[in-house]
């Protein structure tokens, strides 16, 4: 009897090789979940984590749990992950940099201690007697239907409600991510409509037409001669740094060019030399 | 080899998702944290279930992950409105808890 | 079971003012005379308690006793001894006057309808809110809470009135400022949300340690019933470790010294009585820390006499100093409110010193009191409130010479000045000289040290007088109005029964004498027979 | 009879009611009211009086206890009076001199108008002090102290519209109040001793306690005759007083209220006989204040300022004889009657001159008058007369009977007193005799005033020159009157107590003595002022002079140690309740404040350190568990 006992607490070597090959990966693909930018990433190294554990479900015995957790996570949620993932953006890689002070470090501290503390009473726990699942599994044939029986006999309260809470959580995501349509579709014509109507078309008159030092903040004249603000760039305009090329201005200007050549007396020399 | 270790590694993995859930800020990878915690939980009850030779921590496991199915769906959902309304799935956008 | 006369009493104020708080918005007027309609009907029925009470009967009378909260034994119990029934009469009979001062207190002046038609629903409805219902209403809720306090004899039912009358005395005073303010609107509002504030957490405090005070009562005595647990101290089936006795004792003195005023805890009156309009101070210092001295009579002495004995030498000084600190800073005031207010700390020194005394005249005497000093505060506090008004400035400096313009108002002042520094003829003299020579006969040093208090009473009083009233006519004050109809039923009436008392307080002493003795029995005190026993 | 007390007081008091309550419709009969209702009061206390003569000596006495005023356990006050020989005496003075100076205010306030309010002032007055003098306890007598303490305080502040009548009136009303705070005192000491305060157990009794206790008694009721009679240190008021109008002065500050004091020690003679050192400081005060008024009297330009300093000094007179107990009770009574006449009629006289010169008080501005208002100066000289103790006038009977007493004192003490007595009746010779030169001799020196018109002095009303002629008539006759087969002596005897003291010197000597110091200081008086012209501007004078002008400098004492000192206590308190006790408060809540807005921090609203915090609280619970376990 104790030699049983002693031989359920101990396992094969093989599951030990096992264990600790794939531990490590396992604890591996954890770690990269953590610490990948990338959340596919992250994801996809989850998935290895998972698939790992579903093994270790079936060294347990657990053979059904072992499939389940197979066809159920890395199967359907590790999708629906990477599903979510894509609408996000694969790109989007987010920065590992923490952004709240010293959360990190509460973080780390939080953690190892945490660890420590499970480790720890783990270890002083002292179980050693494992009486493995033959018995219990034989008891009605098999794994799976050891499960079947207590989940429709003993647990078939929680397991309807379990239901019950699919059922919910189908229809509260179907409600989050519905988006109701207000307004009725557009047509086609609407829609050129809208990209046309209220802009201008042909490309905006440049500026500069009467260059002082920069013709930039100068507007360009429209075919009648009146001044377009659109061809000042925005933030001129916004500025309201825009000059003014309205007539009198102009007549100063020429006034200007006028009292500059008398002074110089530059045209009619020219007159007498062309005599 | 004691099959202990099983527990010693579901609290290491525990742990991993759980410094996880505190350093990440992308809601989806917190979302993944939080998975591996529950499936180091599962791991546990598996062990333990192989521990007292029946059956009750499978079925406790099985009912965790079917809860972990519903909450992901449902997380996810949020998830995405959320990114929608804003475009970004970033925890710490907007305290929103304070005042 | 005869028809419950004390709760009507303090019911009937409570459902008027529901009821005054129910009239629509526009109908201010009719708010103002419902009010006042509910606060006589309490006045008439306050006197058929009167009438009803026997002086000679049992301690306390007119009792009810329903079950309340039955697993803490939590009774609503209530019932008069001669301190309470004079006390509730002297409430009952304020209110009105009160109300009657504060006609026009509560109207929305334009600026509050700037502000109220400035965001949120009252730009669609310039009056969805109405400060006038809601003053009344307060007034009469604060009436009838202080009215049950009186009666209550179960400590937990006193304490949760005690506590709960701050709320809206609270309000009345944050919500409803003096109009004669100095400074922005702004500005006066920040005063006056500071003067509040700071009397709900004075308040709140006291009675937080209170409660520490009453819970430990019960878990001691086992019950909340005053008169149980008299009975059992007297017959010695409940005794309280000493030193449990005194922490009990101070739990409940402090907050009655908060309430009391008693110097240091003083500070939040000038402030609450500056801020709040004069009505409202009258309501504060005659009529609500009324219930902090009357509880020192009623919960201190009868409930821990060994206690209080103990503690009788410290709150003895303690009452000196805040009568002649009270005193001399008033002297040093500028503002007329404040002079009232510390003067008012200056004379709850006095009660508390007469019924820490423990002797019958220095009892008797506080309890007069109580009376006196409500009817002579209110009396000078209105009479200022109306000059006030009228000058639109709390400043003595602003006045000067409203003697020559407004003899009546000037008058009246006077003889409010004259009873609080209790002139012989007027009522406050008897109470006053009682507690003097109640003290006296107990501490001689105390009692002389007690009578520089009248000196100084006097200077104030006369400096106050003398700074607005006489001298030369100021501009500011030439063509002020004398007092007006409304104001001179005010204030006649508060004179006459100055007279009256000051003349003939027997009906009053008649009423307190034996509720003192009982007092006198429970801290087991003789007072001090003189030393010639003269032929009498 | 004993029914009529009562209405004694009643009368006056309901004029009062009247007139105060009555309002303007009364503005033109209040002062008729108002004398008839004195007159009345008056008319009662003779009746009264000769109902007593009419009685034995022994029962004489009357009682009549109206209502129990303050019944508390152990503690009995009734309103109840007592009409003896000594009460009787001042309510025919009070009565008597009040109703002429009720006639006398019709004229003299006639332009006044708030002259209705003047005499229900002055009948709340003569209402008070006939309950002070009427009482049959020291309670109710307090009563009648404060009530004529109102009064007086009323009347000195009448022309409230200026301020120097106005801070006069407070002062008076607060020095009397200090002197208040002694009778109560000594009220509380008599309950605390012999369990009540009615005059007769209290003064039953006295054989039966401690000389300690009376000594005590006695002192306090010494403070309080002190703040009363203005005697030093209490006498700083009087002088200011005079700022009321002169009726006032007349009645209130020179025959009556001031009086009281007196009649508070006589009254209590037997606390005073059983308690010697209580009589000693009481000798001492009176003898005091008798040349601490007479110097100020002899320094004063104001005609009224003279007389009050006159006033103090004789009380102190009577300070002084109602000091030396059973010997000078009588005299002290007797020289308090005649004072009342002289004093009233002087009063009044100089009343009329101002009346005559717009109001002008100063002395040196009056001069030669005598031939401009005969019937003043008439009168007021012979009020002068008498109150220099001129022989045959009311005020050598009393004032000799009095420095005869000084003598009959005995011993050291005696000689001491009875000196300080003729010294006194020196000066007062000097100073009156000053007062009448500057005021009716001499050449007129009075100017225009500032507005430039010229006074015309001219000779009062009737309604104002009857009553200084009867009172004239008092001052000539009173002394002869009661001291001629000592009548005075056996109708007082039952109540006081009489004894001669075996006197040093014979009375004849005294009398001599009191002649000679007169004439010399009439005679010096003539030579200051009457031989040469008086200048009209106060010359600069000696040091003694500067001082008593400035009432010994004791007013600058109270001023700077008193006045100053309470301003600085009181600002600094102000400071210290606002900064220190309110301080702490406020610190409170600040400290609160800041700490929770600390701990808000905490609260940053980012889910991840909520989970952080969580997760920790986790790890310490388990490891909680883990050590509870281990232990």
């Amino acid at each position: 009897m104790t030699g049983l006992a002693a031989a359920a607490s101990q396992t094969s070597t093989g599951e030990a090789f096992q264990f600790w090959v794939l531990g490590t990966v396992a604890v591996i693909g954890a770690l990269s979940t953590v610490l990948m930018k990338k959340a596919v990433h992250s994801a996809l190294s989850l998935a290895g984590t998972m698939i790992v554990l579903a093994v270790f479900y079936l060294a347990n015995g657990a053979y059904f749990l072992g499939v389940v957790q197979i066809v159920v996570y890395t199967g359907a949620i590790m999708m629906l992950f990477l599903f979510v993932v894509m609408l996000v953006g694969v790109t989007a890689a987010d920065s590992l940099k923490e952004t709240l002070k010293g959360q990190r470090w509460l973080a780390a501290g939080c953690g190892i201690g945490f660890g420590v503390l499970l480790i720890a009473g783990i270890g002083n726990a002292s179980l050693n007697s494992f009486n493995g699942l033959g018995t219990a599994n034989a008891e009605h044939g098999g794994n799976i239907e050891g499960l079947a029986s207590l989940i429709f006999t003993k647990y078939v309260f929680a397991f309807e409600i379990t239901g019950a809470l699919l059922i919910t959580a189908t229809v509260g995501a179907m409600v989050l991510t519905h988006r109701e349509r207000t307004e009725r579709a557009k047509t086609q014509r609407e829609m050129s409509e809208e990209r046309v109507r209220g802009k201008q078309l042909p490309p905006l008159p440049a500026p500069g037409v009467y260059a002082r030092h920069n013709a930039v903040d100068i507007p360009g004249l429209l075919p009648d001669g009146t001044p377009s603000e659109l061809t000042v760039m925005q933030t001129l305009r916004n500025r309201g740094q825009i000059r003014d090329v309205s007539n009198e201005s102009l007549d100063q200007l020429k006034a200007l060019e006028q009292r500059s050549e008398e002074r110089l007396g530059r045209d009619n020399e020219d007159e007498e030399v062309a005599k | 080899m004691n099959p202990v270790n099983y527990l010693y590694l579901a609290a290491l993995l525990f742990t991993i998702g759980a410094a996880g859930v505190l350093i990440r800020r992308n809601a989806i990878v917190v979302f993944m944290c939080v998975e591996l915690m529950l499936n180091a939980c599962n791991l546990a009850f598996v062990t333990f279930s192989r521990m007292h030779g029946n059956l009750d921590g499978q079925i406790i496991a099985f009912f965790t992950m079917v809860v972990a199915a519903a909450e992901v769906v449902v997380g996810l959902a949020i998830i995405v409105s959320v990114f929608r309304s804003r475009h970004s799935a970033s925890v710490d956008d907007a305290s929103l808890m304070k005042l | 079971m005869s028809f419950p006369l004390l709760t009507a009493t303090a019911a009937l104020p409570a459902i008027g003012a529901i009821a005054t708080a129910a009239v629509p918005a526009a109908r201010r007027t009719t708010a103002k005379w419902l009010a006042l309609l509910f606060s006589l009907a309490t006045l008439v029925l306050a006197g058929i308690a009167l009438a009803r009470f026997e002086p000679g009967g049992a301690r306390y009378q007119l009792t009810e006793s329903h079950a309340w909260i039955k697993d803490f034994g939590v009774r609503y119990e209530l019932g008069v001894d001669g301190i309470g029934l004079a006390l509730m009469a002297l409430t009952a009979l304020l209110i009105p006057f009160v109300i009657l001062a504060g006609w026009h207190d509560a109207d929305p002046s334009p600026s509050s309808q700037l502000r109220s038609s400035r965001g949120g629903p009252n730009e669609t409805k310039p009056y969805r809110w109405r400060p006038t219902q809601g003053f009344f209403a307060l007034i009469l809720m604060v009436e009838a809470m202080v009215i049950l306090s009186f009666e209550a004899t179960d400590v937990f039912l006193f304490y949760i009135l005690f506590e709960a009358m701050l709320i809206p005395m609270y309000f009345l005073i944050g919500g409803f400022g003096d109009r004669a303010h100095t400074g922005s609107d702004e500005n006066a509002a920040a005063q006056r949300s500071y003067a509040a504030v700071k009397f709900l957490l004075y308040n709140l405090v006291g009675g937080l340690i209170m409660l520490a005070a009453v819970i430990g009562l019960y878990v001691v005595a086992g019950t909340f019933s005053l008169s149980e647990i008299a009975e059992a101290r007297a017959s010695g089936s409940l005794s309280m470790a000493t030193s449990t006795e005194r922490w009990l004792f101070l739990g409940f003195f402090f907050a009655f010294a908060v309430k009391a005023p008693l110097w240091p805890l003083h500070t939040w009156l000038p402030n609450a009585m500056g801020e709040a309009t004069s009505p409202v101070a009258v309501l504060i210092t005659a009529v609500v820390d009324k219930v902090g001295t009357f509880a020192m009579l009623r919960f201190c002495l009868q409930l821990f006499p060994e206690a209080s004995k103990w503690a009788t030498p410290v709150i003895v000084v303690l009452a000196l100093i805040s009568i002649v600190y009270g005193a001399l800073l008033a002297v040093g005031q500028r503002d007329i409110k404040r002079l009232i207010a510390y003067a008012s700390i200056s004379h709850f020194g006095f009660i508390v010193l007469g019924i820490f005394a423990m002797t019958s005249q220095g009892q008797s005497g506080a309890t007069l009191y109580m009376v006196n000093h409500g009817i002579s505060t209110a009396a000078l506090m209105l009479v200022a409130g109306f000059l006030i008004t009228r000058r639109g400035s709390r400043l003595i400096a602003d006045y000067g010479g409203v003697q020559k313009v407004a003899p009546v108002l000037a008058g009246t002042f006077l003889i409010g000045g004259l009873a609080t520094l209790s002139l012989p003829g007027l009522a406050p003299f008897v109470s006053e000289f009682l507690v003097l020579v109640g003290t006296f006969s107990a501490y001689p040093a105390a009692g002389i040290v007690a009578t520089t208090g009248i000196v100084l009473a006097a200077l104030y009083v006369l400096v106050l007088y003398q700074r607005t009233m006489t001298g030369p006519v100021k501009a500011e004050v030439q063509g002020m109005a004398d007092l007006k109809v409304r104001e001179l039923v005010v204030v006649l009436p508060l004179i006459a029964l100055l007279l009256f008392l000051g003349v003939y307080p027997k009906p009053l002493t008649e009423i307190v004498n034996p509720a003192v003795q009982h007092t006198m029995s429970d801290v087991q005190k003789k007072d001090p027979q003189p030393e010639v026993e003269a032929a009498k | 009879m004993e029914n009529l007390i009562a209405l004694l007081v009643a009368a006056p008091l309901l004029g009062a009611a009247v007139l105060l309550c009555g309002g303007r419709r009364l503005d033109r009969a209040g002062h008729w009211v108002g004398t008839l209702l004195a007159a009345a009061s008056f008319v009662i206390g003779v009746v009264l009086f000769l109902d007593m003569l009419g009685k034995g000596a022994e029962d004489r006495a009357l009682h009549q206890k109206l209502f129990s005023w303050i019944p508390v356990e152990g503690f009995q006050a009734d309103v109840a009076f007592q009409l003896d020989q000594l009460s009787m005496t001042f309510v025919l003075l009070i009565t008597g001199v009040g109703t002429l100076i009720h006639i006398y205010s019709i004229g003299y306030m006639a332009h006044d108008e708030r002259r209705r309010r003047f005499f229900g002032y002055l009948n709340l007055f003569l209402a008070a002090m006939l309950i002070l003098v009427i009482a049959d306890n020291y309670l109710l007598l307090y009563v009648g102290w404060e009530g004529v303490g109102l009064a007086s305080y009323l009347l000195i502040g009448f022309w409230q519209h200026k301020p120097s009548a106005a801070t006069a009136a407070k002062k008076a009303f607060l020095v009397n109040r200090v002197g208040d705070m002694g009778l109560s005192i000594a009220i509380m000491l008599m309950f605390t001793t012999f369990g009540t305060f009615a005059f007769g157990p209290v003064l039953g009794a006295t054989g039966q306690t401690s000389e300690g206790k009376l000594t005590a008694i006695g002192l306090m009721l010494l403070l309080a005759a002190c703040g009363k009679s203005a005697q030093v240190p209490l006498q700083s008021w009087l002088g200011d007083a005079m700022e009321g109008p002169t009726p006032v002065s007349a009645l209130i500050h020179a025959a009556t209220m001031v009086t009281a004091g007196v009649y508070l020690i006589v009254r209590s003679g037997a606390i005073f006989n059983a308690a010697p050192d209580a009589q000693l400081a009481v000798v001492v005060v009176g003898a005091v204040t008798l040349l601490f008024g007479a110097i100020v009297g002899c320094a004063k330009d104001d005609i009224k300022k003279a007389l009050a300093g006159s006033t103090m000094s004789q009380i102190g007179y009577m300070i002084l004889a109602a000091g030396l107990g059973p010997i000078g009770y009588v005299f002290a009574i007797m020289h308090l009657v005649t004072h009342g006449f002289f004093k009233a009629g002087l009063f009044l006289g100089a009343g009329s001159v101002m009346h005559g010169m717009n109001d002008e008080v100063d002395m040196r501005k009056f001069g030669g008058l005598r031939t401009y208002m005969p019937v003043t100066f008439i009168t007021f000289g012979l009020g002068y007369l008498a109150i220099i103790g001129f022989p045959g006038l009311s005020g050598f009977f009393s004032k000799d009977k009095i420095i005869e007493a000084a003598f009959a004192k005995g011993g050291a003490e005696g000689w001491i007193l009875g000196s300080v007595a003729l010294l006194g009746a020196a000066i007062t010779a000097f100073y009156m005799t000053r007062v009448m030169l500057l005021t009716f001799f001499g050449e007129k020196r009075w100017q225009p005033d500032a507005q430039g018109n010229e006074p015309h002095p001219h000779e009062s009303p009737k309604s104002m020159t009857i009553p200084m002629i009867i009172l004239a008539f008092g001052s000539v006759f009173a002394g002869g009157l009661f001291s001629i087969g000592d009548r005075f002596l056996n109708w007082l005897e039952p109540v006081t107590g009489h004894s001669h003291g075996h006197a040093p010197v014979s009375a004849a000597t005294v009398t001599a003595a009191t002649m000679v110091v007169l004439v010399i200081g009439v005679a010096i008086a003539w030579a200051m002022y009457g031989r040469k012209p008086v200048p009209v501007v106060a010359p600069r004078g000696s040091l003694l002079t500067r001082a008593a002008r400035r009432d010994l400098l004791q007013d600058d004492f109270n001023h700077v140690v008193l006045v100053r000192g309470g301003e600085h206590l009181t600002r600094s308190l102000v400071y210290v309740d606002h900064t220190l006790v309110d301080g702490v408060v406020n610190g409170t809540a600040a400290s609160m404040g800041g700490l929770s807005g600390r701990l808000r921090k905490l609260q940053n609203g980012y889910a991840r350190s909520y989970a952080v915090s969580m997760f920790g609280g986790t790890a310490v619970v388990i490891a909680a568990t883990l050590l509870m376990r281990a232990v």
